[in-house]
C-alpha cells in the first residue's frame, strides 16, 4: 500500500478536571489513505471528536501528551503554533456538528467563505470572494452570488453546512474532518449533504474523516472505518467486513441494538445492557466488559490490545483474539 | 420594518411619560401642602397678594387640572415659567444641558477607551495575575462612594497640591463654561468631576465586557474560526470582539438617564452647574414647572437612550430584525 | 432569607428511604456550597458582612460594655480628640465618640440596605414572576409600569419623597425601594421567561399542576439563585446610595448617626481631623467591597460556567 | 399500578371498538404580530386541518421533519396547547376545550414522555420528588403509601428504588429518561404521548428505552401516541405510522405497509434518505433526493404543501389540496399522483 496521507500513532489527549484526568484519547493510531473516506464512529464522550480536535491541535482545554500525527513527513505534534496555522484550513479543513453555531453571526457568508484564500493564499477581497461565490454555487446554494451577501442566520441549516463545506475547500486541502456533519439536520437534508460530501470525496479527491454515532450513514459513505469505545479503538478494519462480521463485542452488540428500517418481522431489540463508562473512573482491563456477554475472567484484569483478528480487521478483544466467534446469546 | 418599530416603540413610550410625569407632580402636590414657591423671598407679602400669586401660578387649582394645562402647554413647545424666578424653565434648561452633557460624554469616552481594553485582556489572560489586578480595582470601583471619591480628589489635586505650591486642579467654579473662559480653563475644571464619573464607568463595563468576552470565546464560531487557521490576535479582534461589544451597547444606552440621577452627586461635589443640579435645587424649593421640565427631558432621556441602544443593537447583530 | 430554609429543606433525605450507599446525594445547593466554601475570599467577605450585621444588631450592648458612650452623647471637653484611651477612634466636633457613632451608624445604613432589599425583592418578585408566567395583556401592563418606574429620574422620587415622609431608616428604605424592585422585576421576569421554556414545566402542567404549584414550586426555587446574587450586590449599592442621599441632606437626618451623614457632616472638619473623614469612608468602602465579593461569588458558586 | 379503573367520569356512550382518542379536521395556528400596534399579520400553520385515529392499546407513530407539526400535534392531543379550531375527542368525549377540575381529571388519563431528558426534570427536585408530584397533585398516596408507590415506579422503569432521594444530575440520559418515564405512568394513564423520547440518548441506550416502552406498554395496557424524526425506530415501535409535512398527514399506514409500499412521493424520499446500517444494502440503495428546504409554515404552498419539493408534482397539485383516499387495509395517502 501507498505511504498514508495522514497518519495517527498512538494519540493521547488527557483533559484536567476536579475529579481527575480524563483520557479522552487513549493511544488512539489510525491511517488515512488519499482519496478515501474513512469513518469514526462511536458514542458521545467516546473520544472521537476530541481525536479530530487533536489532529488539529484544537484540543484547548486538553493536552496532547504522547503519540504523533504525521503529515507530509512532519509530527503536527511538534510543529509550532505559526507552522500549524498554515496547516489549519489550508491543508486540513473541518466542519462540525452544529451548522447554525458555527458560523460567525455578525459578518456576511461571503466574506466568511472566503476569509481562507485572503488569509492562506494572499488573495484580494474581489479574487477571493469570486472564488468562494463560485464554490458556493458549486456545493449546491443556489444564486450563490447574490446568497454571498446574506448573513448566517438568513441560511437554513442544510444551506449553512453547505457554505461551511464550501468554505473548507476554497483553498482544495486535502483532508477534511466532518465532525458529525449531519446529526443537527433533518433525515432529507441530511440525505443532501452526504450526497454533497460523496461528490466533493469524487471531485476534488479530498481524503475525509467522517465523525458520527450513525452506524447507517458510515454504511453508506466509508469504505473504512474505526470503531471507538472510552478512548480508545476497539475495532477497525474495511466497513464491508466489520458490519458483516464484527470482531469487537462492543461492534457486535451495536449492530443488533439498532432498529433496521428493512427489518422484515418486528423482533425484540437485543440493548446493550448498562451504562457508558465514566471517563474519569474507567473499569479495569477492558472497558467494554461490564457491559460484555461474552466477558471472559482475563477482560476485567488486562487491558486488550488492538491487533489483526481474522483477514482485514483489528480489534481489541481478548475474546475474539482467542479465535472465538460472536455468536448470538 | 424599522419606521413601524420605531413608533410602536414611541407610542409605547408615550404612557411611561405620562406615568412618570403625573407621579412627579403628585409627589409634589402631596408634599408642597400651602407652601407657595418663591415665598422665602418676599418675607413681606400680604395674604392678599400671596393669594393672587397662588392663582397667577395656577396652585388655586387641582393637580389636574393644573397638569392637563401643563401637558397643553408642552404639546405647543411651551414649558411654562419658572415659580422661582420667573425665566422660561426652557431657557434653564438650555442653559444648563450642554454642561451636562459636555461632562458625561467625557466620562462616557474615557471609560469606553479605558473598559474595553482592560476587559479584553481580563478575559485573554483569564486567571493571572493581571487579570486578578484588574477585577480588585473594578470590583473596588464599585465600592467608593463617588462623592467621597470627589472629595478626597479635591483634597489631593486642588487643596494639597496647591498648599504645597505646585500646580491644581480647580474643584469647581466651573461656571458657563461655554461662555466664560478659554478651552484650557474648560479641561481643567473638567479633569476632576470626569475622573470620578468615568471611574465608575470603567468598573462597571470592563467587568462586563470581560464575562462577554469569555462568554463569547467558547463559541462554536470561534473554534470555525480557529480551524481555518487564523492567527489568535485575529481571532480575538476580528470574530470575537465585534461579538462581545453588542451586548455593551445596551448598557451604554441605559447609562444616559445617568445624564441626570447619576451625575448628579458629582455635579454637587465639584459645583458643576449641570442639570442634575438644577432640579435638585428646584425641587428643594418646589419650583413645579422647572421639576416637571427636567423630568420631562429626563424621561426623554431614558427612552432614547434604550431606543438607541435597540436600534444600535440591530445595526452590529445582523439577527435582530425589527417587525 | 429565603435561601437557607429551603436549602435545609432540600437537603433532608425524604422518610422512608434508604439512603444510597454509592456517594451521598448531592444537591444543586449542596454542589454550589461546596464551590462557595472552596472560595476563600467570597467566604472572607460573607463572615465580614456577617460580623457587621452582629454588630449592628448588638450596638446598644457595644456601646456599654465595649465603648462606654452613647451615640450622642456630647462632650464639648473633648472635641476632635485623637484615637486613643479615652476615644478609641477619636471623637468629632461635639465629642462624641467616633466608634460608637459608627457602631450606631452600621444599625442604620446596613439597617436601611437590609430592608430595601428585602422589599424590593419581594414586591420585584411576586411582579417580575406574575407578568413572565401569565404573560399576554399582564405582562404588558405590569411591565409597562415597571418602565416607568425605571425612568422617573431616580433623585427627584428621593428628594420628593425624603420631603414628603422626613425619613427614618423604614420609611427611607421604603422610598429606595420604591424604585428598585423595577430592577428586580425585570430581572425576575427575564428568568423565568427563560426557565418557563423549559420542558419540565410542560411536564408538571401537563400531570395537572395549578399555576401556583408551578409557580411556587418550580419557579421560584429555580430562580431563587439569580434573586440571593441579586440581593448581595443589592445590599452594597443600597449601602452608596444611602450615603448620597445623606451627602445630600434628604437621608437621615442628624443627629441620629449614619455612615453616610456622618461623612457629610466630617467634610466641613477636614483639615481639623482626617479621621472623622477617613473612618466612615472606609467602614462604607469595606461592606459595599464586602457585599459585592459575596454577591460574585455566590454568582460564580451558582453558575460555575460564568466563573471569574 | 392494578386499579386502573377508579373514578373514570370521562367514560359515555364509547365502546373499545371505537378510538380511544380521535382527532378531526385540528388546527393549531399561531399569530404572528407585526407593526405598530403589533397586530396579527399572519399565522404559523403548525397543524393546519388534521384528522387521526389513535385504537386503545396501539402505538400510531408520528413521523415528520422538524418544524412540521409533530410536537405541536402531540401536545395539543393532550391539552398543553388550545387547539384553534376542530375536535379532540378521548373515549369518545368531545375534550377539545374542557377547563379546571375537568382538565384536572383528564390530566390523570394522559401523560407525556419528553425528548430532553436533561430539561424534562426540574434540576432543583429531587427523584423522589419529581415522580411523586403527580400523586401528591391528584392525591393519590399519602406518607409511606406515597413512598411505597415512589419506589414501586422506579423499580419498575428499571432503577435501584434508592435513587428516590437523588438529584436529577447524577443520572446519565437514559437514566433520567426512565425517571420521565415513572413521573408519566405515576398517574395510572391510559394514553401517553412520546415525544421524541430517545432520540436525545445514546446509541446504545436507545434500544434500552425502546424495550422499556414496549413492556410498559403491554404490562399496564397503554396506548402511545410516539413522536419521532426517525423513521427505522418508528417503525420497529409502531403498529400504524402517520406522516406529517407542514401541519398536514401526508400518509398513514400500518407499519410494515407503508415501509414496503409507501404511497406518498414524500413518504418514498423520506425512506430512502434513511441511512440502512449495512453496506451491502446501503451501497445498491436509489435515493430520491428532495430538492431544497421546507416551506414556510406561515405561507404554506397552495394546494399539496409538498409539491413545491415534489419530484412528481404537476400544474393540478398547486390548485387542489388533495385528499386523503384510501388504498386499502387502513392505508390513507394524500397524493394526486401516488407511486404505485
Amino acid at each position: 500500500m501507498t505511504q498514508p496521507l495522514l497518519e495517527v500513532q498512538d494519540l493521547h489527549t488527557v483533559f484536567s478536571t476536579k475529579e481527575g484526568t480524563v483520557k479522552a484519547v487513549d493511544g488512539v493510531s489510525f491511517e488515512l489513505h488519499s482519496g478515501e473516506t474513512l469513518g469514526i464512529v462511536g458514542e458521545s464522550g467516546c473520544g472521537k471528536s476530541v481525536t479530530a480536535m487533536s489532529i488539529m491541535r484544537l484540543q484547548r482545554p486538553g493536552r496532547i501528551v504522547g503519540g504523533k500525527v504525521m503529515f507530509k513527513g512532519q509530527d503536527l505534534t511538534r510543529i509550532s503554533e505559526y507552522e500549524m496555522r498554515e496547516i489549519r484550513g489550508r491543508e486540513i479543513a473541518m466542519i462540525f456538528q452544529d451548522p447554525m453555531t458555527s458560523l460567525n453571526p455578525v459578518y456576511r457568508v461571503g466574506w466568511q467563505v472566503s476569509e481562507p484564500t485572503r488569509l492562506h493564499n494572499g488573495w484580494d477581497a474581489r479574487k477571493a470572494l469570486s472564488s468562494a461565490v463560485n464554490m458556493l454555487g458549486r456545493v449546491g446554494i443556489p444564486s450563490a452570488s447574490a446568497r454571498a451577501r446574506d448573513y448566517p442566520h438568513q441560511f437554513s441549516g442544510g444551506m449553512r453546512q453547505r457554505a461551511m463545506i464550501a468554505m473548507g475547500l476554497t483553498t482544495t486541502p486535502q483532508v477534511l474532518i466532518a465532525d458529525e456533519p449531519t446529526t443537527a439536520l433533518d433525515v432529507t437534508i441530511q440525505a443532501q449533504i452526504l450526497d454533497l460530501l460523496r461528490d466533493v470525496n469524487r471531485e476534488f479527491g479530498t481524503a475525509t474523516i467522517l465523525i458520527t454515532h450513525n452506524l447507517g450513514v458510515v454504511a453508506g459513505m466509508c469504505q473504512r472505518l474505526i470503531v471507538m469505545y472510552a478512548g480508545k479503538v476497539v475495532e477497525a478494519g474495511p466497513t464491508a467486513d466489520v458490519f458483516a462480521n464484527p470482531k469487537h463485542p462492543y461492534t457486535w452488540s451495536l449492530l443488533r441494538s439498532i432498529p433496521r428500517l428493512d427489518a422484515e418481522r418486528h423482533e425484540p431489540l437485543k440493548p446493550i445492557e448498562g451504562l457508558p463508562p465514566n471517563l474519569v473512573d474507567l473499569p479495569s482491563g477492558c472497558a467494554f466488559h461490564p457491559r460484555c456477554v461474552f466477558r471472559v475472567e482475563r477482560c476485567a484484569r488486562d487491558v486488550p490490545a488492538l491487533i489483526q483478528v481474522g483477514g482485514t480487521q483489528r480489534a481489541a478483544c481478548w475474546v475474539t483474539q482467542a479465535g472465538t466467534e460472536l455468536k448470538g446469546v | 420594518m424599522l419606521a413601524k418599530y420605531i413608533a410602536r416603540r414611541l407610542l409605547a413610550s408615550v404612557v411611561v411619560v405620562l406615568g412618570v410625569t403625573l407621579i412627579t407632580l403628585l409627589l409634589m402636590d402631596r408634599t408642597r401642602g400651602a407652601y407657595v414657591p418663591g415665598i422665602d423671598f418676599n418675607p413681606s407679602l400680604r395674604p392678599e397678594d400671596i393669594a393672587r400669586l397662588r392663582a397667577d401660578l395656577g396652585l388655586d387649582r387641582p393637580f389636574y387640572e393644573w397638569y392637563l394645562s401643563w401637558i397643553w402647554g408642552v404639546l405647543h413647545g411651551d414649558f411654562g415659567h419658572s415659580m422661582i424666578d420667573g425665566s422660561t424653565v426652557m431657557s434653564h434648561i438650555v442653559d444648563r444641558l450642554p454642561n451636562t452633557i459636555e461632562l458625561t460624554a467625557t466620562a462616557i469616552l474615557i471609560g469606553m477607551v479605558v473598559a474595553v481594553p482592560v476587559g479584553v485582556i481580563g478575559a485573554l489572560r483569564r486567571g493571572s495575575k493581571t487579570d486578578h489586578a484588574l477585577t480588585v480595582v473594578s470590583v473596588a470601583g464599585f465600592a467608593v462612594p463617588q462623592f467621597w471619591m470627589g472629595l478626597m480628589l479635591i483634597l489631593i489635586f486642588s487643596v494639597t497640591l496647591e498648599q504645597h505650591g505646585l500646580p491644581w486642579l480647580p474643584s469647581s467654579g466651573a461656571y458657563s463654561p461655554f461662555n466664560g473662559g478659554d478651552v484650557l480653563d474648560r479641561l481643567q475644571h473638567l479633569v476632576l468631576p470626569a475622573t470620578v464619573l468615568s471611574f465608575f464607568y470603567v468598573s462597571t463595563w470592563s467587568r462586563f465586557i470581560r464575562s462577554s468576552m469569555l462568554e463569547v470565546l467558547s463559541q462554536d464560531y470561534i473554534r470555525t474560526a480557529r480551524a481555518k487557521g487564523m492567527s489568535e490576535r485575529r481571532v480575538v479582534y476580528l470574530h470575537g470582539l465585534r461579538n462581545a461589544l453588542i451586548p455593551l451597547i445596551t448598557l451604554i444606552g441605559l447609562e444616559l438617564p445617568g445624564l441626570v440621577s447619576g451625575g448628579l452627586v458629582v455635579e454637587v461635589v465639584f459645583g458643576w452647574p449641570g442639570i442634575g443640579r438644577l432640579a435638585f435645587e428646584r425641587a428643594l424649593q418646589y419650583d413645579y414647572s422647572t421639576v416637571m421640565g427636567v423630568t420631562f427631558f429626563a424621561t426623554l432621556l431614558v427612552i432614547a437612550g434604550n431606543l438607541l441602544a435597540d436600534l444600535l443593537y440591530g445595526v452590529l447583530d445582523p439577527r435582530i430584525r425589527y417587525g | 432569607m429565603i435561601g437557607p430554609s429551603r436549602v435545609a429543606e432540600l437537603d433532608m433525605p425524604a422518610a422512608g428511604i434508604e439512603t444510597g450507599t454509592a456517594r451521598p446525594a448531592q444537591s444543586y445547593w449542596n454542589e454550589s456550597w461546596e464551590r462557595l466554601r472552596a472560595n476563600r475570599i467570597g467566604i472572607a467577605a460573607g463572615i465580614l458582612i456577617l460580623i457587621f450585621a452582629v454588630i449592628a444588631v448588638m450596638a446598644p450592648l457595644f456601646s456599654l460594655i465595649l465603648t462606654h458612650y452613647q451615640p450622642q452623647t456630647i462632650n464639648l471637653d473633648q472635641t476632635f480628640m485623637k484615637p486613643g484611651s479615652t476615644h478609641l477612634l477619636g471623637s468629632d466636633e461635639l465629642g462624641r465618640d467616633t466608634l460608637t457613632r459608627l457602631i450606631w451608624g452600621a444599625r442604620v445604613s446596613l439597617g436601611v440596605a437590609f430592608l430595601t432589599v428585602a422589599m424590593s425583592l419581594t414586591l420585584g418578585t411576586t411582579v417580575g414572576m406574575v407578568a413572565g408566567y401569565y404573560g399576554g395583556w399582564i405582562d404588558d401592563v405590569l411591565m409597562r409600569l415597571v418602565d416607568t418606574v425605571l425612568a422617573i429620574p431616580a433623585i427627584f422620587l428621593f428628594i420628593l419623597m425624603s420631603i414628603l415622609f422626613r425619613p427614618n431608616a423604614f420609611t427611607l428604605a421604603a422610598i429606595v425601594a420604591s424604585v428598585g424592585w423595577g430592577s428586580v422585576a425585570r430581572l425576575v421576569r427575564g428568568e423565568v421567561l427563560s426557565v418557563k421554556q423549559r420542558d419540565f414545566i410542560l411536564a408538571t402542567r401537563s400531570i395537572g399542576a395549578r399555576d401556583t404549584r408551578l409557580m411556587l414550586r418550580h419557579l421560584l426555587p429555580n430562580v431563587l439563585p439569580v434573586l440571593i446574587v441579586a440581593a448581595s450586590l443589592g445590599v452594597g449599592q443600597i449601602i452608596l446610595i444611602e450615603a448620597a442621599l445623606d451627602f445630600l441632606g434628604l437621608g437621615i437626618q442628624p443627629p441620629t448617626p449614619s455612615w453616610g451623614n456622618m461623612l457629610t457632616n466630617a467634610q466641613s472638619y477636614f483639615f481639623r481631623s482626617g479621621f472623622l473623614v477617613a473612618l466612615p469612608g472606609i467602614a462604607i468602602f469595606v461592606t459595599v467591597l464586602a457585599s459585592n465579593m459575596f454577591g460574585n461569588a455566590i454568582r460564580d458558586a451558582f453558575d460555575p460556567r460564568l466563573k471569574s | 399500578m392494578s386499579d386502573t379503573a377508579t373514578a373514570k367520569h370521562l367514560t359515555r356512550a364509547w365502546t373499545v371498538n371505537d378510538p380511544l382518542v380521535s382527532v378531526s379536521d385540528l388546527k393549531v395556528w399561531f399569530p404572528v404580530a407585526s407593526g405598530v400596534l403589533q397586530r396579527t399579520v399572519g399565522h404559523v400553520h403548525a397543524v393546519d386541518g388534521l384528522d387521526l385515529d389513535i385504537m386503545a392499546g396501539e402505538t400510531v407513530g408520528l413521523v415528520g421533519e422538524s418544524g412540521c407539526g409533530k410536537s405541536t400535534l402531540g401536545r395539543t392531543v393532550i391539552r398543553l396547547i388550545e387547539p384553534t379550531a376542530g375536535t379532540i375527542r378521548f373515549r369518545g368525549e368531545d375534550i377539545s376545550h374542557i377547563r379546571g377540575g375537568h382538565l384536572r381529571g383528564l390530566r390523570r388519563e394522559m401523560a407525556m414522555i419528553f425528548q430532553d431528558p436533561y430539561a424534562s426534570l426540574d434540576p432543583r427536585q429531587t427523584v423522589g420528588d419529581i415522580i411523586g408530584e403527580p400523586i401528591d397533585v391528584h392525591g393519590l398516596a399519602k406518607g409511606k403509601e406515597r413512598q411505597e408507590r415512589i419506589r414501586e415506579l422506579l423499580r419498575v422503569v428499571g432503577m435501584n428504588p434508592r435513587f428516590a432521594d437523588r438529584y436529577p444530575h447524577e443520572f446519565s440520559g437514559g437514566q433520567r429518561q426512565r425517571i420521565g418515564i415513572a413521573r408519566a405512568l405515576a398517574v395510572e394513564p391510559t394514553f401517553i404521548v412520546c415525544d421524541e423520547p430517545i432520540s436525545a440518548l445514546d446509541v446504545s441506550i436507545q434500544a434500552q428505552i425502546i424495550n422499556l416502552l414496549e413492556n410498559l406498554q403491554s404490562k399496564f395496557k397503554l396506548t402511545y401516541l410516539f413522536i419521532a424524526h426517525d423513521l427505522s425506530v418508528v417503525k420497529h415501535i409502531s403498529n400504524r405510522i402517520a406522516v406529517m409535512y407542514l401541519g398536514k398527514i401526508m400518509e398513514v399506514a400500518p407499519a410494515a405497509q407503508l415501509y414496503r409500499r409507501p404511497r406518498h412521493p414524500y413518504t418514498g424520499s423520506l425512506l430512502s434518505a434513511i441511512p440502512i446500517p449495512d453496506p451491502k444494502v446501503e451501497l445498491r440503495r436509489e435515493r430520491v433526493l428532495l430538492q431544497g428546504d421546507v416551506a414556510s409554515p406561515v405561507n404554506p404552498p397552495s394546494g399539496c404543501r409538498f409539491r413545491t419539493r415534489c419530484p412528481r408534482a404537476r400544474e393540478h397539485c398547486a390548485e387542489e389540496v388533495p385528499p386523503l383516499e384510501s388504498y386499502g387495509d387502513e392505508h390513507k395517502a394524500a397524493c394526486f399522483y401516488p407511486l404505485d
